[in-house]
């Protein structure tokens, strides 16, 4: 899925669309205002003395006092005033950050090598982060496998995604339109391609799209709501349908193939064979792939994965 | 030229080692007296009274301290500052990893 | 205090320092800088000791119940004797007295490895009991977790064994130097550096006992 | 062994003429190997952790030309990972690390002080050796598959990863106690080897940043020594105290490992400043301004440093109060780093300044750390930071920190003391064009992150989108002229042990105890016990005619 990128913004920020976005943006500029003043400073007068006092105008140095208290003070205790400036405003807005509002809407993210599972409150699953504008909205993160780090830098907003626990992050998006999440804590291979898109929809138009979405399976033939599935759930990230390697095998022409495992054994590549990959990978893998996938056991419903396997059928032999 | 270290005194020996035994020995009995909250105050009290008794005695600190109880009680400053610090960010953020524990017992 | 020791201060005397006292205050120094090297190495444990213990303080219970106190204690007893032998082999190299020096570092050899021995009786035990750390923990009757605590055990006593057993071998190195009579009032840095190491060792364990055995 | 021909020497010149210097007093191999002059494991050093720079520039560049474009370029995602990790294990454990201590450090503590040797020479060799043993395991680690983890082996990932996790880890955890060793010496030195005089307050400010920093090298390291025994034990054994699906919490490593890497960092920048205050003073022809305040400030760092750990972890969902109270302590440590650079500029200021090459380092060092720093506020200040994290803006501002920080300080330390190591003066001219060529190869190489940082481009990225090409370019030839202007470095100095004219004992008008040795020095250091003086009474010392060195007043008469 090609996502659109942000090319707006200033020199230093892409465009900030979420509520919050301005006071971060705030804040850095106000930092780079402090920092660049000092940086001035310190750089004008180091080349001005190195200038001023170079050897060839002044062979000896002139006596000046080796140390002096009061000056020594100020300059330690100015700038702290600054910083404590600097460290309040900081605070204050990062409690906002980790405080969403009791009203906001809540999303479940579940991140996994190397995608991105959202999960709204009817039940249904998406690769792609959906949201209605101006209504607060709260992703509670977790983890399947390693660290993952959800990051919208449109909205300023990050937080890791750890395994075992829930962490959360929210947002009032501002203007709708095709923003992106990325991963920003290592987890591998497919780091850099860990990334969703995230949909910011015009009032009125979430709640069709949910509705819409929800019922796929009704909505399209098997064939097309599998193409769908194998988009929206991520497989994409790691299985390609044109015969390119990803981090796992390529799903062209695997259905009906004969599949040499790890353990040397060869099975055929059936409907029991693709179900069982997808709710319990590590049983069966794949000679030559690292047993990396998560299982998808609860976040997949059994319509879902007939769907699937009829989508991977007209993969089958090689014609995509 | 003798070096001019302490050198302990048989009898400061001996009843270092005796005051060491019978703290043991008060730890092993308290163990099974129910101070609730208190119990590991108790045992950890006990321990560092045994501790500084070890210290002074053993390790000459009373007679040698100075720099090498400085550099001990720097140590410890700093495991204290570790492990209260990491134990306050971790009794915070308890009830995250509690709730997502709960979740996946029902899953 | 025979002239071979004095000959051995000037033998042992590195050229560097002034002399005898000056090498011994900078051993010292240094020795005690180590040990807080040690006591943050150990520090790690003790924190995650702390942090699992007050998220499962139930598992923590039900897990110390699995160990003998009467081991614990014991062995308490052995290292604390131990560490009375190595303070007196200290005295006794200072005053010159050699053969208390031999006897005091046997008998503290001597403790060591009877607390290892009983250690490794624990061991077995909690091995034939399937109670071991992670993955290979294998008592069905446990709270959820329990693994930890046995985890947490096997570090912190393994951790302090590794260190019983480095004990042991500078030790038997200080009594085949006092055997060769190296050690005299005007040389006797190593006894005093060893001794230091072997009281931390000690003073580990003083934490280890109540807080494994007892909570 | 040909005496030294310079005219400008000691008093007992004529009585020690023969005695060979410490280089050539010995010969063969095993001399180097074994040896128990701390000037010998200093050079050892040296040349030890330029081979660890050169394979881990090597990297660098692998990983810069493989950004050249967005998509695979040169190698694959794994390939790419294991090059960023293995850039950043063997540039921080390798070299960064050990770097100022190790080698300057060994080799000047001891003539500094006026001491014969440092506390333990013996331990100082056995620092030197673990340092080659640790080495070994890194070269292991390559043998065995490699490793992906990042230089942080984050768990669950590097419980999980395959590879040399293992081998990487008993490597740093032997390179730990190398540190160790070295931090223990270098405390017990400066307690218990200063002569009669040497007063604590008289002691150059060199020493008391090297004081400083052992200080932390001795607390902080064994907690990455039993953080990663623990990790080893979770790979080996399963003990799962960092593994979630076994009640674990894999947070708590986070805080095992920055408990000992953030003051880590300032292992690594301390001794830098402690350069820098020589140099300034010394090119200045000033005592150093405000004695007093830098040298508390180093210990002021060094202990504050031990609190902040947590602002790495701002959104790894650390609780909101811990990351408040990291925050603020995060901000109290940038005062003392400040006062540094106002009583450097204090120092400047109406002194009689020369533009040698080590003082361009010293002024480089000034201009990259100022803005290393600076950069650290957007990083501590908790909202910015959300937002920085974990992008480029970060590894700008620690590139800027520990690369135009703590090399350019080292490199400024190495031409200064160069003369006293080796004898030899090296080439202004082909030394100064190595420092433009680094100083502008740097800014090119890496300014650009800041803005692909605040754009939103994460770290540790194979792939990037398209709007970031231009910026990851200019960075990617920034760091092909860093590494040219390195080259030149590093040949000028070479160039210098064999085509360079014979140094003087004093050639910069040092007035530190360092320079009333000869050049080399012999391997005893000093004939006689030299007098304790003033080690900024830079007035006391004159110059006696080009390529003849500085000597203090009065003492021209003893010469024969």
């Amino acid at each position: 899925m090609k996502i659109v990128t942000l090319q707006g913004g200033g020199l230093w920020f892409p465009e900030g669309t979420s509520q919050g976005a301005s006071a971060v943006d705030e804040l850095f500029f106000l930092i780079l205002g402090i920092s660049g003043f000092f940086f001035v400073l310190i750089v004008a007068s180091m080349v001005f003395f190195a200038l001023r006092y170079g050897q060839r105008r002044r062979p000896q140095p002139e006596r000046s006092p080796a140390h002096n208290l009061a000056l020594e003070l100020a300059w330690s205790v100015l700038p702290a005033v600054l910083l404590g400036y600097m460290f309040v405003e900081g605070y204050r807005s990062y409690l906002e950050l980790r405080t969403p509002p009791d009203d906001a809407y809540e999303i479940q993210a579940i991140a996994q090598r190397w995608s991105w599972s959202f999960i709204y409150p009817n039940g249904h699953v998406s690769g792609e982060l959906h949201v209605p504008v101006d209504r607060p909205v709260e992703v509670v993160l977790t983890s399947e496998d390693v660290i993952h780090s959800f990051f919208v830098r449109a909205f300023r907003v990050k937080m890791d995604a750890v395994p075992g626990r829930y962490s959360k992050a929210w947002f009032v998006a501002e203007r709708p339109g095709s923003y992106e999440v990325q991963c920003a804590e290592y987890c591998g291979t497919g780091h850099s391609a860990m990334n969703a898109a995230l949909v910011v929809h015009p009032p009125g138009g979430f709640e069709a799209w949910l509705e819409e979405a929800s019922n796929l399976l009704d909505r399209l033939p098997p064939v097309e709501a599998g193409k769908e599935l194998y988009h929206q759930r991520g497989c994409v990230q790691c299985h390609s349908v044109d015969g390119s390697p990803r981090s796992g095998p390529t799903f062209l022409g695997l259905y009906g193939s004969q599949r040499e495992l790890e353990s040397g054994e060869r099975v055929l590549a059936d409907e029991n064979y693709v179900r069982e990959s997808i709710l319990a990978p590590q049983a069966k893998v794949a000679r030559g792939w690292p047993p990396v996938m998560p299982t998808y056991k609860g976040r997949i419903k059994d319509g879902e994965i007939g769907a699937v396997i009829a989508y991977l059928k007209t993969l089958e032999g090689g014609n995509p | 030229m003798s070096p001019r270290a302490h050198v302990a005194s048989v009898r400061s020996l001996v009843l270092t080692w005796g005051a060491l035994m019978t703290l043991t020995a008060l730890t092993v009995a308290l163990a099974d007296v129910p101070f609730g909250r208190f119990d590991v105050a108790v045992a950890l009290g006990i321990a560092s009274v045994k501790a500084a008794l070890v210290g002074l005695s053993f390790m000459h600190l009373r007679h040698e301290g100075g720099m090498h109880a400085l550099a001990l009680l720097l140590a410890l400053f700093f495991v204290f500052a570790f492990v209260s610090i990491t134990l306050l960010d971790h009794a915070e953020y308890r009830p995250d990893v509690e709730e997502r524990v709960e979740d996946l017992r029902y899953r | 205090m025979s002239r071979g020791a004095g000959a051995a201060a000037e033998r042992f005397l590195a050229h560097h320092f002034e002399d005898g006292e000056h090498q011994l205050a900078a051993g010292k120094l240094g020795t005690w800088i180590f040990l807080v090297t040690e006591v943050l190495f150990f520090s790690g444990l003790f924190c995650a000791f702390a942090v699992f213990r007050s998220a499962h303080p139930e598992v923590f219970a039900w897990g110390a119940a699995q160990l003998d106190p009467a081991l614990g204690a014991v062995n308490t007893g052995v290292l604390l004797v131990s560490s009375l032998t190595m303070a007196w082999a200290v005295r006794c190299a200072q005053l010159g007295q050699t053969r208390g020096l031999r006897i005091c570092l046997a008998v503290t050899l001597l403790c060591a490895g009877a607390f290892l021995a009983i250690k490794s009786v624990e061991y077995a035990h909690k091995w034939h009991d399937g109670l071991l750390p992670g993955r290979y923990f294998a008592e069905a009757d446990a709270p959820l977790d329990a693994h930890l605590f046995f985890g947490i055990y096997f570090g912190m006593t393994g951790l302090h064994g590794v260190h019983v057993l480095a004990g042991i071998a500078v030790i038997a190195w200080l009594l085949r130097r006092a055997i060769r009579g190296d050690f005299g009032p005007d040389y006797y840095g190593p006894v005093d550096f060893v001794a230091l190491y072997w009281h931390l060792v000690d003073l580990v364990w003083i934490y280890l006992f109540p807080l494994l055995y007892l909570l | 062994m040909k005496p030294s021909l310079n005219p400008a020497l000691p008093t007992q010149r004529s009585s020690i003429a023969v005695q060979p210097d410490y280089l050539h007093a010995e010969r063969g191999w095993r001399s180097w190997l074994f040896t128990l002059d701390h000037k010998r494991v200093g050079v050892m050093y040296l040349v030890a952790i330029t081979a660890s720079f050169l394979f881990g520039g090597l990297l660098a560049l692998g990983i810069r030309l493989e950004l050249w474009a967005p998509g695979e370029t040169i190698v694959d995602a794994d390939a790419y990972n294991q090059l960023f990790t293995l850039h950043g294990a063997v540039m921080i454990f390798l070299f960064v690390i050990p770097g100022i201590p190790a080698v300057l450090g060994n080799f000047l503590l001891p003539l500094m002080l006026g001491a014969k040797d440092v506390a333990f020479p013996r331990l100082n060799l056995a620092s030197f050796h673990l340092w080659v043993i640790g080495a070994v395991f890194f070269v292991l680690v390559l043998a065995t598959g490699g490793l992906d983890t990042g230089w942080t082996f984050y768990t669950p990932y590097s419980t999980g990863a395959s590879g040399g996790v293992i081998a990487a880890a008993t490597g740093v955890f032997i390179l730990g106690f190398s540190s160790i060793f070295t931090g223990i010496n270098f405390v017990t030195t400066i307690h218990k080897m200063r002569p009669p005089g040497m007063t604590w307050t008289r002691m150059p400010l060199f020493l008391w940043g090297m004081y400083a920093t052992a200080v932390i090298q001795v607390l902080a390291t064994p907690v990455l020594g039993i953080t990663l025994v623990l990790l080893v034990l979770e790979r080996l054994l399963g003990i799962g105290i960092f593994d979630p699906a076994m009640g674990g919490d894999p947070v708590l490593f986070q805080h095992f490992f920055w408990f000992y890497s953030h003051p880590a960092v300032y292992i690594m920048i301390l001794p830098a400043m402690a350069v820098v205050s020589e140099l300034i003073s010394v090119f200045s022809r000033k005592p150093i301004f405000g004695y007093r305040m830098i040298a508390y400030s180093s210990l002021a760092i060094a202990l504050l440093g031990f609190f902040v750990w947590g602002h790495h972890m701002f959104v790894s969902s650390q609780s909101a109060l811990a990351g408040i109270i990291f925050s603020a302590i995060t901000f109290s440590v940038s005062i003392p780093s400040g006062i540094k650079v106002f009583n450097w500029l204090a120092t400047m200021y109406k002194g009689s300044i020369r533009l040698a090459t080590p003082m361009l380092y010293a002024l480089g060092f000034i201009f990259l750390f100022t803005i290393g720093g600076l950069t650290g506020l957007f990083l501590g200040a908790l909202a910015t930071d959300v937002h920085l994290h974990d992008t480029y803006f970060v590894v700008a501002h620690f590139h800027y920190v520990m690369v135009g920080g703590t090399l350019f300080a080292l490199l400024g330390g190495l031409h200064y003391w160069w003369p006293k190591m080796f004898g030899r003066m090296y080439h202004e001219g082909w030394a100064k064009l190595g420092f433009w060529l680094t100083f502008a190869g740097f800014n090119v190489a890496f300014f650009p992150q800041f803005l692909l940082g605040t754009r939103g481009m994460p770290r540790r990225y194979h792939d990037y989108l398209e709007e970031f090409t231009e910026l990851h370019q200019l960075s990617t030839l920034g760091t092909a002229l860093l590494g040219f202007g390195m080259l030149v470095v590093m040949g000028a100095l070479l160039a210098s042990l064999r085509r360079g004219p014979r140094a003087a004992d004093n050639p910069w008008g040092g007035a530190t105890m360092e320079w009333l040795c000869s050049s080399p020095p012999k391997p005893q250091n000093f004939d006689v016990q030299p007098p304790v003086s003033d080690p900024y009474a830079l007035d006391e010392l004159v110059e006696l005619g080009p390529g003849q060195g500085w000597r203090r007043r009065g003492s021209a008469e003893a010469t024969p």
